[in-house]
């Protein structure tokens, strides 16, 4: 291909046979997400110098905005291993068109849900005890090891993404490399899946086995709460749509057409059936929460709430407006195959699966135990609220690169003949 | 997922009696010189370090049939406890004879697991470096060491007053296993002028707290959430009793 | 075979650059850095156990003794020292040093100790004495007249008193500390091991030894 | 040879490897956390033998016992002791003694007020010019106030002013000047001391007993003994505020603020009318005065249930030996006439638990005798607004908590010279013209003489432990040495002046220089007693028109001395019902609440007199009808971050006014405007 006189300036570094904008267009793109990374950055330091007395966490909330951030994040990042899980393993062809995407995108939601550990855990250079003083009965340290493994995975399955770019994929080496992990990615699809799927269920874990806390305790099967197998089955039920909904996000920005109708369709058909399930199990759960497990720690449902802002009204977004409503969307073709209704149900999925994640998170830790003790409202300060927009900025600065120099959708030349 | 109660010898235990307890605070004071827990200045409550707190209970009556109550809530040194469980690099552990739920310090990484997993807000996030003023560091005790900003810290029912009277006893080669009752007490304990916290060994015959805690006025807090805790409280006000549990309308007082 | 020959050679020269960097790599990290990261203190007085063992007859306990509350008095104090130095008793240099910069300003003598443990650890002398490691371990046997007094004392603090000079202070310098100190892992060494746990008091559990 | 990028990569290769399979990375990993737990801004333990004393708390104003610890010549920890007549555990503020040695409130060197207002550091020699040039001018137009009560220092300042010419010496009005002059009154020779321990029926009418009154360490070691298995004495708390003792008596007896005198004559005339009598010339007018508190009159009077009246005198009858303890909830205030109305009431149930504590006296040349200085009403002489030429302040804080502290500030001010002997800068302090520092507890040789409440001689000598701040002087010593350079020798050194003391006491000075107490023996009571009903009839009379909303200070020991402020470990035990954020709260019942149009959170000003207080409603219902609570102790305006800026001072709202009939200044009945912000 000839440089056109027209071609922006790393027109070069393009992916093979696609048109990208000006360059002065990219940057100025760039610069608010930029500045937002900067802010970021700087809370960050903020934490990392001078401790977490800089944040809106207290005693009561030791857990806050980070966690429910990382909680979310990993819970819709889990289109990465499903997809995986599905091209690779089962084999669900039409899938490789929006692979590239999940991986990405889960990349950028476990890395930056590691960047976020980080600044929240009080002691950043002991981390490493986690693997070598691990404690084999703690959830968390299932977290731990599966998070970084997991992401260690994901690192290995972006990499020949990375090494298809174009100048890149001239150097033999690379090519050559590129090619024998591609060769081996359905193997690391299926240790991705098995990793995934045990982090996402110690994270619910992590809330079930804490029977000081009403709230969050759920009895289980053998040493599983049953919050370990709702939170699997609620990130396979979102992380899907999610990856659509980056993905639509991503053409609406770019104005141009990134992945098929089709393959949105099958994502949200996956994405429904899954939450399905989830939804199912979630009303079981809830059911028996009521019947069983809070009369047992001589609390009442109503308990549970409290005014406005832990209000029954969360858990009726949760179960119906954002669990039964995109179920019922998504699972029905008709329904889901006109386009406003399918986002509609998408972005439902996900906020509900946020809201579990909140309410698990902080509602737990609000909600008072001793009789004595009163209902805290838990409000994130500045620094919290931009080390999270550090980790979007980081995602979108991730995203805008690899959209812009990798292959990222197979379909996008096809899509976008003139 | 739930712990196994681990089952010693020794249970040191307190039996704190919320009759006695005018609420005056000394024991907190006296924590925290013991303990070096740095004083703070600051309006929110919520962030600042009370190893030993006191609340103000109210038995919900208007005047003049109000009463109200002052709990001290220590660590509870839960039997079956729900934060070491959890500590995922086992900073907090229940392992020694006595019972006492330990924390390390130079081993803790400030998740806040243990904290979110408390029911009592027993434990305590050192938000920042621990300040004193320019001066008063002079006056720290050599027994505790001091917390760096990042940690969990919890009462330690003065665990160290057990090191030192086990040391007693082992130079006047005494047994360290049966001390005598008063021998090691925890600095709350010793402070109280109204003698509000018995301190002791709960499987001791010979310890007053051994008897107390099987007064029918004692009762623990949260006891039905299964976290069989080594601090007990008396009151003969039904009330007071009945707000150390969580109790459905229809189960009655003590269910 | 001299195409092969000039091959072997090629291959040297070309990772030539690569052996270089380890070997340069491998002097820093097991030579330089472990010599850079430890700073050198002498302490503060030239005190030899040797001429106060052998030349005053004393005995070990007669500074390193337990107190009455079950402590243990590791380091003399002052006082200690001025009930004999109050002024120079010998003509050693190092005693008259001695008595000028710290027994007459009464200036606390600010040894280094190499067995110095950090403010979270509580080391208890008292349940590491003879009477509890002897019955298996004869070798710690005070009484075992073959047996160097302070046998059990050496399994963690220096021998020192058969030497005239002191070993310098050495101290990490990002840790602060000593290069000589023990370890928790040295500590389970024996705390771990569950031979000891019928026999000896020792446990493994967190609060034996932090505070 | 250049190197090219291939061979440079190489090179990194080999070195990242090399650097990989030596310790360098991973001893920098475990190192770095290390370094974690040692960060060297962290303050360190102290090492050392641990050397105990025993000793007398002279901040905590219960004069409990303590027993230092000390790790190389420095205070580590106090702890309670429990052998100390008036010991046995600690206050949140003898717990707080050896953190308050380095309060950022400490005054380490003497400053002295320069032009433009502001208090420069100044050497000894240059403060003791000014104070002797000063002392000197003013001749005997020096007036001095003193805070401490119990110490040699007292008798020492009377000597030192006698010398001047001067009988203008002060103390800080509290329950013990309000019991003493009750006490004078009705014939006492000493101070009267309450047997708590020989008691079986403790009835506390406006004394916070066991939060704030008297020897309250000792009080609540009494307390906790009456609760053992086999039960001792009852407590029966009377007073306006559910507090700390209604918290824990066996009843709270509600009672309207400063009904608490009408509320002892309605006791007494129950009593009265069963027959009971006492030994004094007027007992029978006594009586006749009584007449006008029949259990139904005082329910007209103070709304308290005749019935509740009638059950307590039995209660009181029944007991074998009970004990009435009257004073107030603020320390100070309450007037003699309530503290006499219990005393009667006390000897009509015989007077067992009544005790005559004599005093060791003056032992030095022109000293007067506690009860005559404590006579002085300081009160009223910074009323009256006639200020001296020199005013001298030994640890007294009257800017803060003297009634209305605008008029006291306005005498300090228009003071021509004003020196404060103080060991922390405080309200008073920051107005005087010279500021000299002295040691606080266990930093001086000090001394410590029968605090009110004890029911034996008391004394006790404490000792200097640690060092304080270099520059700060033994009060003592300091007060010897002054006025020996103003011409007048009064001993050669404090030293002496303990020994004095303990001779006329028959005490063994040795013992007592090595930290024991000494206790003396127990005086008979004054054969016959003087009632002046007249005195308590006037003083009742007031209570008929009280205002609609009343004041009910709350006492709060944690929260410190009105001249140490806050003690930087109490600041934390601060109570939400106290102060929310740094806002002020003010206690209010429901019924009270809604009576007035004020809801659970209102914002509020309360005003009184020339004072004025901005607060949040807090709905509590431990409080009578139409009082308002107000915590003592917040609300400074000088020392230091933990003070400042917190809440507001009640002392504000005090409205001084002449007790009618002993003529005492009282502020026990301040009623109240309350008006939404």
């Amino acid at each position: 291909m000839n440089a056109a006189y027209n071609a922006p300036l790393d027109a070069e570094l393009f992916p093979e046979g696609l048109s990208r904008c000006s360059l002065k267009k990219f940057l100025i793109w760039l610069l608010p997400v930029s500045l937002v990374l900067l802010w970021g950055l700087y809370a960050a330091f903020k934490v990392l110098s001078t401790g977490l007395g800089v944040t809106g966490l207290d005693d009561y909330f030791g857990f806050g905005l980070w966690i429910t951030f990382d909680l979310a994040v990993i819970a819709l990042g889990a289109g990465a291993f499903f997809t995986g899980l599905l091209r690779y393993i089962l084999n669900i062809d039409p899938l490789k068109n929006i692979i590239n995407l999940a991986v990405i995108v889960g990349f950028i939601c476990y890395s930056g849900a590691m960047l976020v550990l980080v600044l929240d855990i009080g002691q950043p250079l002991r981390a490493w005890f986690g693997y070598w003083h691990a404690n084999v009965h703690s959830m968390l340290t299932e977290v731990i090891f599966c998070i970084t493994c997991y992401c260690i995975v994901l690192v290995i399955e972006y990499i020949p993404l990375a090494l298809e770019q174009r100048q890149l994929n001239r150097i033999p080496f690379l090519r050559i490399l590129a090619h024998n992990l591609h060769v081996f990615m359905p193997l690391f699809a299926g240790i991705g899946a098995f990793l995934s799927t045990f982090h996402q269920g110690s994270l619910g874990g992590m809330y079930g086995v804490m029977f000081g806390r009403p709230y969050a305790f759920r009895e289980g099967f053998f040493i599983w709460p049953w919050t370990f197998f709702l939170f699997v089955l609620s990130a396979v039920g979102s992380g899907p749509v999610f990856t659509v909904l980056v993905a639509s996000l991503m053409e609406k920005i770019t104005g141009r057409k990134l992945v098929s109708w089709e393959i949105k369709s099958i994502m949200g058909k996956i994405a429904g059936t899954m939450l399905c399930v989830y939804i199912f199990f979630k009303f079981l759960d809830t059911w028996w929460w009521i019947a069983d497990s809070l009369p047992k720690a001589g609390m009442s449902f109503d308990q549970m709430f409290h005014g406005w802002v832990y209000g029954k009204w969360l858990m009726v977004m949760e179960l119906f407006v954002c669990g039964l409503v995109p179920c019922v969307l998504l699972v029905k073709k008709s329904l889901r195959d006109r386009p406003a209704l399918f986002y509609l149900a998408a972005l439902l999925d996900c906020a509900g699966i946020v809201i579990n994640r909140y309410v698990m998170t902080v509602q737990t830790l609000a909600m008072p135990v001793m009789p004595f003790d009163q209902w805290v409202v838990y409000t994130p300060n500045w620094v919290e609220w931009a080390a999270s927009l550090l980790v979007v900025a980081y995602g979108a600065v991730t995203l805008s690169f690899s959209y812009r120099y990798l292959p990222v959708f197979p379909q996008e030349k096809e899509l976008n003949r003139e | 997922m739930t712990t196994e109660l681990k089952k010693f010898r020794i249970r040191w235990g307190m039996v704190i009696d919320v009759d006695k307890c005018t609420g005056c605070g000394a024991c907190m004071v006296a924590c925290q010189a013991e303990n070096n827990v740095p004083p703070e200045n600051t309006s929110n409550r919520r962030k600042s370090l009370n190893w030993l707190l006191v609340y103000e209970l109210s038995n919900g009556k208007s005047f003049p049939g109000h009463d109200l109550a002052y709990l001290p809530r220590p660590c509870q040194q839960c039997g079956t406890y729900p934060c070491a469980s959890v500590c995922p690099v086992i900073a907090t552990d229940k392992n020694e004879e006595g019972g006492i739920v330990s924390q390390i310090y130079p081993r803790c990484i400030g998740c806040r697991y243990c904290m979110a997993a408390c029911p009592y807000h027993a434990r305590y996030f050192n938000w920042r470096d621990p300040v004193w003023p320019a001066g008063m560091e002079k006056n720290l005790s050599p027994d505790v060491s001091v917390r760096p900003r990042g940690v969990v810290e919890k009462c330690s029912f003065c665990h160290h007053r057990f090191m030192q009277a086990k040391d007693k006893a082992r130079v006047e080669e005494r047994d360290i296993f049966d001390l005598e009752d008063g021998e090691y007490v925890t600095a709350c304990a010793e402070s109280c002028p109204n003698g509000a916290i018995v301190f002791g060994d709960l499987n001791n015959p010979k310890h007053r707290a051994h008897d107390l805690a099987a007064s029918p006025q004692a009762f623990r807090l949260l006891e039905r959430l299964g976290t069989d805790p080594q601090v007990y409280y008396l009151s003969r006000r039904e009330w007071v009793r009945a707000q150390g549990d969580n109790r459905l309308p229809d189960e009655g007082n003590r269910g | 075979m001299v195409e092969k020959k000039q091959r072997d050679a090629g291959f040297l020269t070309q990772a030539a650059p690569f052996f270089l960097g380890l070997a340069v790599a491998l002097c820093l990290g097991w030579w330089a850095f472990p010599t850079l990261l430890f700073s050198e203190h002498p302490q503060p007085v030239a005190f030899t156990h040797k001429s106060h063992l052998e030349d005053a007859g004393q005995d070990c306990a007669d500074c390193h003794f337990f107190r009455e509350d079950g402590s243990f008095s590791g380091l003399p104090s002052l006082e200690q020292c001025a009930e004999c130095h109050v002024s120079s008793i010998g003509d050693s240099k190092a005693e008259e040093d001695f008595v000028q910069n710290f027994v007459e300003p009464e200036r606390p003598i600010p040894w280094r100790v190499h067995q110095k443990q950090p403010d979270n650890v509580f080391f208890s002398h008292a349940a590491h004495t003879a009477a509890t490691c002897s019955p298996c371990h004869m070798e710690y046997d005070p009484d075992d007249g073959e047996n160097k007094p302070d046998a059990l004392c050496s399994q963690c603090h220096l021998s020192l008193e058969e030497l005239d000079k002191l070993p310098p202070y050495k101290e990490n310098r990002l840790t602060g500390y000593s290069k000589t100190t023990m370890k928790m892992q040295q500590c389970e060494a024996c705390h771990a091991n569950p031979e000891h746990y019928g026999t000896t008091n020792a446990n493994n559990a967190c609060y034996t030894c932090h505070k | 040879m250049g190197i090219d990028r291939r061979s440079f990569i190489k090179f990194a290769a080999g070195a990242g490897l090399g650097v990989t399979a030596s310790p360098l990375p991973w001893k920098m990993i475990d190192d770095v956390a290390i370094w974690t737990q040692n960060w060297p801004w962290i303050p360190s333990n102290p090492k050392g033998e641990s050397v105990w004393a025993a000793t007398t708390s002279k901040y905590c104003p219960s004069a409990c016992g303590l027993k230092v610890r000390m790790v190389n010549g420095q205070a580590v920890r106090a702890i309670g002791d429990a052998d100390h007549p008036l010991g046995g555990g600690l206050s949140p503020l003898a717990a707080a003694e050896i953190q308050m040695l380095n309060s950022p409130a400490r005054v380490k060197r003497p400053l002295r007020r320069i032009a433009d207002g502001r208090l420069e550091p100044i050497s000894w020699e240059e403060a003791e010019k000014i104070l002797l040039d000063k002392l000197g001018a003013a001749g005997p137009q020096v007036a001095c106030v003193s805070g401490d009560e119990t110490g040699s220092s007292l008798g020492a300042l009377s000597a030192l002013l006698a010398g001047r010419g001067s009988n203008q010496l002060y103390v800080m009005p509290s329950d013990a000047q309000a019991a003493g002059r009750a006490w004078r009154l009705m014939g006492g020779k000493g101070q009267v001391g309450y047997d708590l321990e020989g008691s079986d029926f403790v009835l506390a009418v406006g004394a916070n007993v066991l939060e704030s009154w008297g020897t309250f360490i000792r009080n609540r070691r009494v307390f906790s003994s009456s609760r053992g298995e086999v039960p001792g004495a009852s407590f029966v708390y009377a007073g306006p505020v559910q507090n700390q003792s209604a918290a824990v008596a066996d009843q709270w007896i509600p009672l309207r603020p400063g009904s608490e005198l009408v509320f002892l004559l309605g006791l007494c005339a129950v009593l009265a009318q069963q027959g009971r009598s006492v030994e004094a010339g007027d007992f029978l007018s006594f009586r006749d005065m009584l007449s006008g508190y029949d259990p139904q009159q005082v329910n007209a009077l103070t709304e308290i249930p005749a019935q509740v009246l009638q059950s307590t005198a039995a209660a009181l009858i029944r007991a074998e030996r009970p004990l009435i303890l009257a004073g107030s909830e603020c320390g100070y205030g309450g007037g003699a006439a309530t503290v006499m109305a219990g005393l009667a009431l006390n000897l009509l149930l015989g007077g067992k638990t009544l005790r005559d504590v004599l005093l060791s006296g003056p032992v030095l040349p022109g000293e007067k005798a506690r009860p005559d200085i404590q006579a002085g009403d300081l009160a009223a002489y910074m009323g009256k607004g006639a200020s001296p030429q020199a005013l001298l302040f030994y640890s007294a804080n009257p800017a803060y908590a003297l009634p209305s502290p605008k008029t006291v500030r306005e005498f300090i001010q228009t003071t021509p010279f004003k020196a404060a002997f103080t060991s922390f800068l405080d309200e008073t302090a920051s107005l005087c013209d010279l500021v000299l520092p002295i040691t606080f507890s266990l930093e001086g040789l000090d001394d410590l003489e029968s605090p009110y409440g004890c029911a034996k001689p008391f004394y006790s000598v404490c000792r200097k432990l640690v060092d304080g701040p270099a520059e700060a002087r033994p009060g003592l010593e300091l007060i010897l040495d002054l006025s020996a350079k103003l011409g007048k020798k009064l001993a050669p050194s404090a030293q002496d002046v303990i020994k004095a003391k303990a001779k006329a006491l028959r005490a063994n000075a040795t013992a007592l220089n090595q930290g024991k107490v000494f206790e003396g023996s127990v005086a008979s009571l004054p054969g016959r007693f003087t009632l002046l009903p007249e005195i308590m009839r006037k003083a009742a009379e007031s209570v008929k028109n009280a205002a609609p909303t009343l004041l009910a200070p709350l006492s709060r020991t944690a929260l410190g001395t009105a001249q140490s402020g806050i003690p930087p470990f109490n600041a934390k035990l601060i109570r939400a019902g106290e102060l929310e954020g740094n806002g002020m709260q003010a206690l209010l019942n429901r019924t009270t609440a809604y009576s007035r149009g004020l809801q659970d959170g209102d914002l509020v000003r309360i005003s009184a007199g020339q004072g004025e207080i901005v607060a949040r409603v807090r709905i509590f219902e431990g409080i009578v009808p139409d009082a308002l609570g107000l915590t003592m102790g917040l609300g400074h305006t000088a020392l230091d971050a933990f003070s400042l800026g917190k809440g507001a001072n009640v002392a504000d709202l005090f409205t001084p006014a002449p007790e009618e009939g002993s003529g005492l200044t009282v502020w026990n009945r301040v009623g109240l405007t309350v008006v939404k912000v």
